[in-house]
């Protein structure tokens, strides 16, 4: 264990654990949460971890409560997160909402499972990533990326902070059962490898002229002054003018809001990732994330040992939706093919940004997708020439 | 198969100490050992055998087959609704 | 090479352990990769119990298992229950006092649980099969598996585990002219 | 005859839904003993089976209404109140029974049972008290006493625990009695006590978690709670409210009983003519 | 005053009043709710009302309590409504989850105000359409209306029951703040000319055989059994068989929400309602709803005026999505104006369903959209010729 | 002379967002007042003004947070508390005052309310009652006394209200006053005594809602209350917590006064350190 | 035909039930189309009150008022507010006791309040206000008001408004000869 | 402008009554009365001019130009931070 408490090397983790390290390694320092299944390991984890690392643990009495928990701590100037599954999202909402509105950096974590309602609550499902981007009411923007092994599990917990604290947002990982459970192999790098994105602060010298809501970067993110430092801000999540007072005014809340939009539109090649794989001379495109991705990639393999020239393209982020990658490959691909453990979400952003056909392999949830459901979408596409929509 | 019924009241005018018939539904019991520790007349011990589920069930201890005063605790305390008693008519 | 293994008994008997202790020896101190996963249930304990391992010299894509190509159990339950899933020629380890194979069957039987009484703890019955599978699955170096138990278990508790380990590897050793 | 007569029903199969028992519960819990309770209940009530509704939150307590077989609602987490609440007030001849857990109730559903006991609404309430979240594999609850180890408390719990009665009491209840699921017999008669009790009432059971909360705090199996109650439970009459804090780990009494019986008018949606 | 209190005539009515009334004659008899602006007139209104005509009215602790509580009201055999705004609805989420997955019938309505967060309570917004669409975790489908003047807050609550009840799913109404507020002309008919959709109710002489969960019916609708009826139902959250017990199994799960969102996509004929003008010749299409779509109307016959052959389809329903309409006019016409009180969210739909390029006029809320701003996105559009999206 | 000396700034503008006053709140609201003893306090407290924090939730009392020239949130609707929590856990030094109304403390934010207090977080907060929902128009709250009248309740309200003392100190806070408006001097003094006060404190301060509450309940001006606060406030000692409910509208005494002062330690987060 | 009539003065004076009867008025006792709308903010009350409706003979898109054709004002800061905002030419109707308008507006004015006071109750200068409206506006028939306030005030104070109603129509007809 | 600043604590050795001058920010006041009602001195009338939004001020009444004894109760109940006196010095 490093000073600060980070565990480098070589470790045989369960996702929920990595997700757990990445944020000890990421400084996160405060965790409020309540548990439910297939999210609660990363809770015991750091109930477990943060007493040694001098980090705050608090079991919360609800939802609700610990989404307003860690954007308190946040404001107080703490890497703050929290994690829980389907149920307790949907909880969540509306102080996402208020993350939105003030502006303060955080991180969700969302162990999907089998849903709507209770669902199957020790099952897989990925049926929340439409939530993740309409959930809480009104306009916005957030970030939301999706782990397909224990050590993205870790490296996406330290990317989801580092997004959160650099423009302000709410950052969610939505990651699955499968992913959240399973153990395999993380590398925890030495601490000067971790990337650390610091939040943009105010000058202490122009404490008296500070406006915290005025964004002069082209960024669009203004500096973000913490509580006790003596700026006297304000955070409300009513529409606010620079100063953050209220201000009862349609242009003055159009304002507000196309900016916190288009912070996130503006800012999302720095944040989006994507993985390809056989894309030289695919003819035929697979898409998925999570779990889901792992079985595409091996029905992709397949498929390609038969000769179908076939290509994988894996949104690590799933939030902003990857245009400029969609863009790039629209018109050289004859087909697309999107699998996901739901009944067809990322596939109806896909259609959206490109002009060929879009054949979904869907479920809703409760097993992980077998690859050769996806192997026979391939085979089927690739035979039709022309393909249609399911 | 049983039949099922619910409880019949106690007739409180004649007293008198029932005798009771113990009744087990063996791939209900998970061993937990409840039954056998608090029957007031030790009726009751831990069998060798096992169900399905490899769990020890109760059996009636040497020398108390006629011992059940059917007070009905083990029927009570039994989280699995797999033992219980009934009044024998001698 | 792709191998799944399947480790099953009854809840209680340490095969969560025994599936970290052989996971990480694969992935950590061998060059393989390796994936871990569990079944988890409404139910919160009791009944069967298993731990699936995928091992590969590539990355892994798909997790589970499907067919194991080595089961071992140790309770007859988790073996009515997951022989017919394990592959036909499957290596099956047995503990040979709890589990009675079918008779078309060929297994390897240790009784792991007898050999850890004998070491006292009965809970140990896990790392003697660890042993015993090391030994004759013939997927895992004897070192990695050694240090796999050693990053797992509390210091106090390696010696003994290590002479369970010991105790499973050496009894198929011993009895490896019956192999 | 050395073992009991094999059969394949139990006397109270009538009102469980015994095609799905043997029920999910660990070894040893206590929470089917506290179902039988009630389930006894139900039938010594003189009230019609068809009008007997349950209504649980999530949790393993919250099994409950699937294995009852009367009219069943399980609900979301901490949500059994206010849909108690829907079900009673649409159609009050129902009796309306929430069985839920100590989490469901007190943590996430804090707040509706509260102000549930402040309105005094006509339902009844069995709380499974079992020092912890058992379903999510023993996590802290609302009562876990202070220092006791939880798999999110591994160094021991930092909160001080609720005390329903009191919390209850301060709240607005008509009615507030404590057993254990030793004290089946007082647990049975209080049920049917609050089946006839206008206005909110609310039991708790204190029950084993060998799983969850007794193998971290050295009450390993379900017995060895049973046998602690049955050794440390005093049944109190006139111990003040707040005094009826708990804490299983300790040597102190337990104080079980009924704290609360009192006869505020239970909540009645507003009538015109009742106002005329 | 009828027996039943429905108060038949022509009234001067607030749009919220109007909803109130609505849901009096469609025979709500439950509402549990907590006051928000600018929905709050609906529950005082029936506060003082229902006493008159025998509903409960109960003011709850917040909204998740409010949601249990029709809920559970529903499963008793009632008509039962909720009304809230933004942040209310984020909190009710969960439980619209559970109304989905228990197939209780209820109607939630949300006054739609300036949002992200607090966001602006008393002014105008349309930006929780899409919330209304994914705002719960899990795949799902319902039904959501939204009302553009007092006479249809009346006659869409009136529907939303009928359509809730009919295929037991919850039914929003999404109305906004202008709509809630403005004072209008409303006819209530006579009784008997209300439409009323009937629960399906199961056949009482086969109590024991009856499962909760099976749809015989090709329209995929189970019966509806009431609490205290004597079918000793069992409701769950979790996944569930058509017996109505908790099964953890994919394939079951997968059959049980496949069912769930093919009840509502398969009858979404008789569930989706929109309104058309000036359509026989357009070349432009104006797509609105909701206040905007009152906004538009007038851009509309204003553009006509010029000559413009522009035409105007108004969304009376969001959600199904009224695809067959779309399918029906995309290829005759040339480009889509979508305007909305919202940065662009059913814009979103409109372009995955119509082959032409979409406008958007969008603004983030706060007040009503000005005809005028639509008026020159269609001149615009019409002298573009060819036209491309914002 | 007849007219004061007119000037445009006050010597408590120091710590007001004095370029946001005159403020929202109602001729005679007695929210004003409240703050004033609030902003008093903190400078008589001694600790640096850069390190008191205040927290509100939404209602005309949460307002406050967008009128005090401190670090300030003025958050979601009954999530004050939890919020304030973590400002509190992630930087112990803050003097954090949580300051909002009794319907967004006791009504939707009820269970952070009592779990705070529960926990004893070490947190201030100032909760004003004026019975009812005074930012949405004058509605039904946990507070309204039974039978009064309010938008929603227009023939008369059919629920009990909270009785805040004996539900605080049922939940476990450390430190529980209650005063009126009027008792400025006691508010001040106690909210001051909060600050320095390890543990859960709450102070519950009466507070005419004339246009809210007051004129359908015959106190039609904000004056009214504050005499009739006067007239019938007794500051009580020894008065059991349960007889501490009150209606306004009742010829009753209004007790006020100190009711709980107690030190259970506050809640700390688990660090290794404090272990071994 | 588009008509928008802005009713403004302050907190209290009644305009919003002004512009309801007014509202009725036409949508209901005459056959014309009616919306009325009122400005919310956070502020409860005090201030500035306005009643705007818009009335037309045929279905009403744009529900505000823009540039009002008359503005009805009972109370300074509503003249100052709300003058400007409608049109120059505007039918401008104002409480002379309570309203100095500028110089270069011309007004209808009435002592509106006094003439309340007159007959007892000050609270009905709205209704004095609406005969005053009604008979000099030409925009409405005064059986529609009329049917309009039966329909809308308590029964017992019907009379009261009956004869404050009249009392303000009347005046605009004694003082026919200076408009 | 008036300069701002925060209280000054009161010197308690000299016990004196000090005398008060009332200070008023017009455009605050919300004519709610309390500090007329409330002044233990009854130095306060309300008066017949209005504030732009058209809110009746306090003003002092008749012959109690020197009445005021700086009790400062008027400062602490007004709601709306518009009233407070300041000591004289004589
Ligand atoms: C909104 C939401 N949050 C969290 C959970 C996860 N969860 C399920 S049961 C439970 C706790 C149950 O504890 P308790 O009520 O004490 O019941 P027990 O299992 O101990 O009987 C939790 C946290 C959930 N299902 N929904
Ligand atoms: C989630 C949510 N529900 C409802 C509201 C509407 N709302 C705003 S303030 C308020 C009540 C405020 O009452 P209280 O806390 O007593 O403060 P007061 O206004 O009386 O000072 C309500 C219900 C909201 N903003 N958010
Ligand atoms: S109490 Fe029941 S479950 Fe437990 S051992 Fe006895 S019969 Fe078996
Ligand atoms: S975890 Fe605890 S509460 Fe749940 S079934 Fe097991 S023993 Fe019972
Ligand atoms: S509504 Fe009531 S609480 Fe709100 S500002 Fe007015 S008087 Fe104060
Ligand atoms: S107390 Fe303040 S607001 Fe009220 S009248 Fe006096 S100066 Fe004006």
């Amino acid at each position: 264990m490093t000073s600060t408490g980070v565990l480098v090397g070589k470790h045989f983790y369960q996702g929920d654990e990595a997700c757990a390290e990445g944020a000890i390694a990421a400084g996160c320092r405060f965790f409020g949460g309540y548990p439910i299944t297939p999210s609660t390991e990363i809770a015991e984890r750091l109930a477990r971890r943060f007493p040694e690392v001098g980090g705050v643990f608090i079991q919360m009495e609800d939802e609700m409560g610990s989404m307003a928990a860690i954007l308190g701590a946040s404001a107080a100037g703490a890497r703050a997160m929290t994690a829980t599954s389907g149920p307790g999202f949907s909880l969540m909402m509306e102080n996402i909402g208020l993350a939105v509105m003030m502006e303060l950096p955080c991180v969700v974590v969302n162990v999907q499972r089998g849903s709507p309602s209770t669902g199957l609550p020790t099952l897989p499902g990925q049926s929340d990533v439409m939530q993740a981007r309409w959930g809480t009411h009104g306009d916005f923007a957030l970030a939301a990326f999706s782990p397909w092994s224990p050590q993205e599990m870790f490296d996406l917990t330290v990317h989801a902070f580092n997004v959160a604290d650099r423009y302000r947002v709410p950052v969610l990982l939505m990651a699955d059962e499968v992913v959240g459970h399973m153990v395999e192999r993380v590398v925890v790098p030495p601490e000067d490898q971790i990337p650390k994105w610091e939040r943009k602060r105010p000058d202490p010298k122009r404490k008296d002229s500070f406006k915290p809501f005025l964004a002069e970067d082209p960024d669009l993110v203004p500096p973000l002054a913490h509580a006790g430092e003596g700026y006297r801000v304000h955070f409300t999540g009513l529409t606010h003018d620079e100063q953050g007072y209220p201000e009862m005014d349609a242009e003055i809340h159009h304002r507000l809001v196309t900016r916190l939009v288009e912070k996130i539109s503006h800012n999302a090649e720095k944040i989006v990732r994507t993985e390809d794989h056989f894309m030289e001379d695919a003819r035929i495109v697979v898409i998925a994330y999570g779990s889901t991705a792992r079985s595409a990639r091996r029905a992709v393999k397949d498929a390609r040992r038969e000769g179908v020239p076939v290509g994988f393209l894996r949104l690590v982020s799933l939030w902003p939706f990857p245009i400029k990658q969609f863009r790039e490959i629209a018109d050289q691909v004859d087909a697309f093919i999107v699998a996901e453990m739901n009944l067809g979400q990322m596939a109806l952003e896909v259609e959206r940004h490109v002009r060929r056909p879009v054949t979904g392999v869907y479920h809703a949830g409760g097993a992980m997708m077998p690859p050769d459901r996806i192997l026979e979408a391939i085979r089927e596409v690739a035979n039709r020439g022309d393909t249609h929509r399911r | 198969m049983m039949r099922v019924f619910a409880r019949t009241p106690i007739d409180l005018v004649e007293v008198r100490v029932p005798r009771g018939q113990v009744y087990i539904i063996p791939e209900r019991c998970k061993g937990c050992k409840i039954c056998i520790e608090l029957c007031p007349q030790d009726v009751l011990q831990v069998s060798s055998q096992t169900n399905a589920k490899g769990y020890h069930l109760p059996e009636i201890a040497p020398g108390k087959d006629r011992a059940c005063v059917h007070c009905e605790f083990c029927t009570v305390v039994c989280p699995e609704f797999a033992i219980f008693t009934m009044e024998v008519d001698e | 090479m792709r191998k799944e293994i399947r480790l099953a008994g009854f809840g209680g008997q340490g095969i969560g352990l025994a599936g970290l202790i052989l996971g990480k020896a694969f992935s950590l101190y061998d060059d393989l990769e390796a994936v871990m996963t569990q079944a988890y249930g409404p139910e919160a304990r009791g009944g069967a119990s298993s731990t699936n391992l995928v091992v590969a010299d590539r990355p892994i894509d798909y997790p589970f298992v499907q067919e194991a190509d080595i089961l071992v159990t140790l309770s007859q339950e988790a073996y009515t229950r997951f022989r017919p899933e394990a592959k036909p020629d499957a290596l099956v380890i047995i503990d040979e006092d709890l589990v009675q194979p079918s008779s078309q069957d060929t297994c390897l039987g240790i009784p792991a649980t007898k050999l850890a009484e004998d070491l006292g703890r009965r809970i140990v019955a896990n790392v003697v099969m660890l042993g015993f599978f090391t030994a004759t699955a013939g997927v895992i170096k004897r070192e990695a598996v050694e240090k796999a138990i050693e990053s797992s278990v509390r210091s106090s508790v390696v010696e003994l585990n290590m002479k369970a380990f010991n105790t499973g590897f050496e009894y198929a050793h011993q009895t490896e002219g019956d192999l | 005859m050395a073992t009991p007569i094999v059969v394949d029903s139990h006397p109270l199969d009538a009102i469980l839904r015994a095609d799905r028992i043997p029920h999910i519960w660990c070894p040893g819990c206590g929470i089917g003993i506290a179902m039988r309770c009630y389930a006894q209940a139900i039938l010594d009530s003189g009230i019609p089976l068809d009008n007997h509704v349950v209504v649980s939150g999530i949790g393993c307590s919250g099994r409950v209404a699937g294995y009852m077989k009367i009219d069943s609602y399980h609900t979301t987490h901490g949500r059994a109140i206010p849909f108690a609440i829907g079900l009673k007030l649409a159609n009050p001849n129902l009796a309306i029974t929430v069985f839920s857990g100590d989490g469901d109730l007190a943590a996430i559903g804090g707040n509706h049972l509260i102000h549930a006991a402040r309105r005094n609404v006509d339902i009844s309430v069995i709380c499974v008290n079992n020092f912890n979240y058992g379903m999510t594999g023993g996590q802290l609850g609302p009562t876990t006493p202070f220092g006791a180890r939880t798999s999110t408390t591994p160094y021991g719990s930092p909160e001080f625990p609720f005390n329903f009665p009191y919390l209850l009491a301060a709240s607005g209840a008509n009615f507030v009695a404590r057993w254990t699921t030793i004290h089946v017999r007082h647990l049975k008669r209080d049920i049917l006590y609050m089946f006839g009790k206008p206005g909110f009432s609310f039991v708790e059971v204190l029950a084993p978690c060998p799983v969850g909360f007794g193998k971290l705090n050295y009450i390993a199996e379900g017995l060895d709670e049973m046998l602690l109650y049955k050794e440390r439970c005093v049944i109190a009459d006139g111990i003040p409210l707040d005094e009826l804090g708990i804490d299983l780990r300790a040597d102190q009494p337990i104080y079980v009983g009924r704290f609360v019986d009192r006869d505020l008018p239970p909540y009645k949606p507003v009538r015109l003519e009742d106002i005329k």
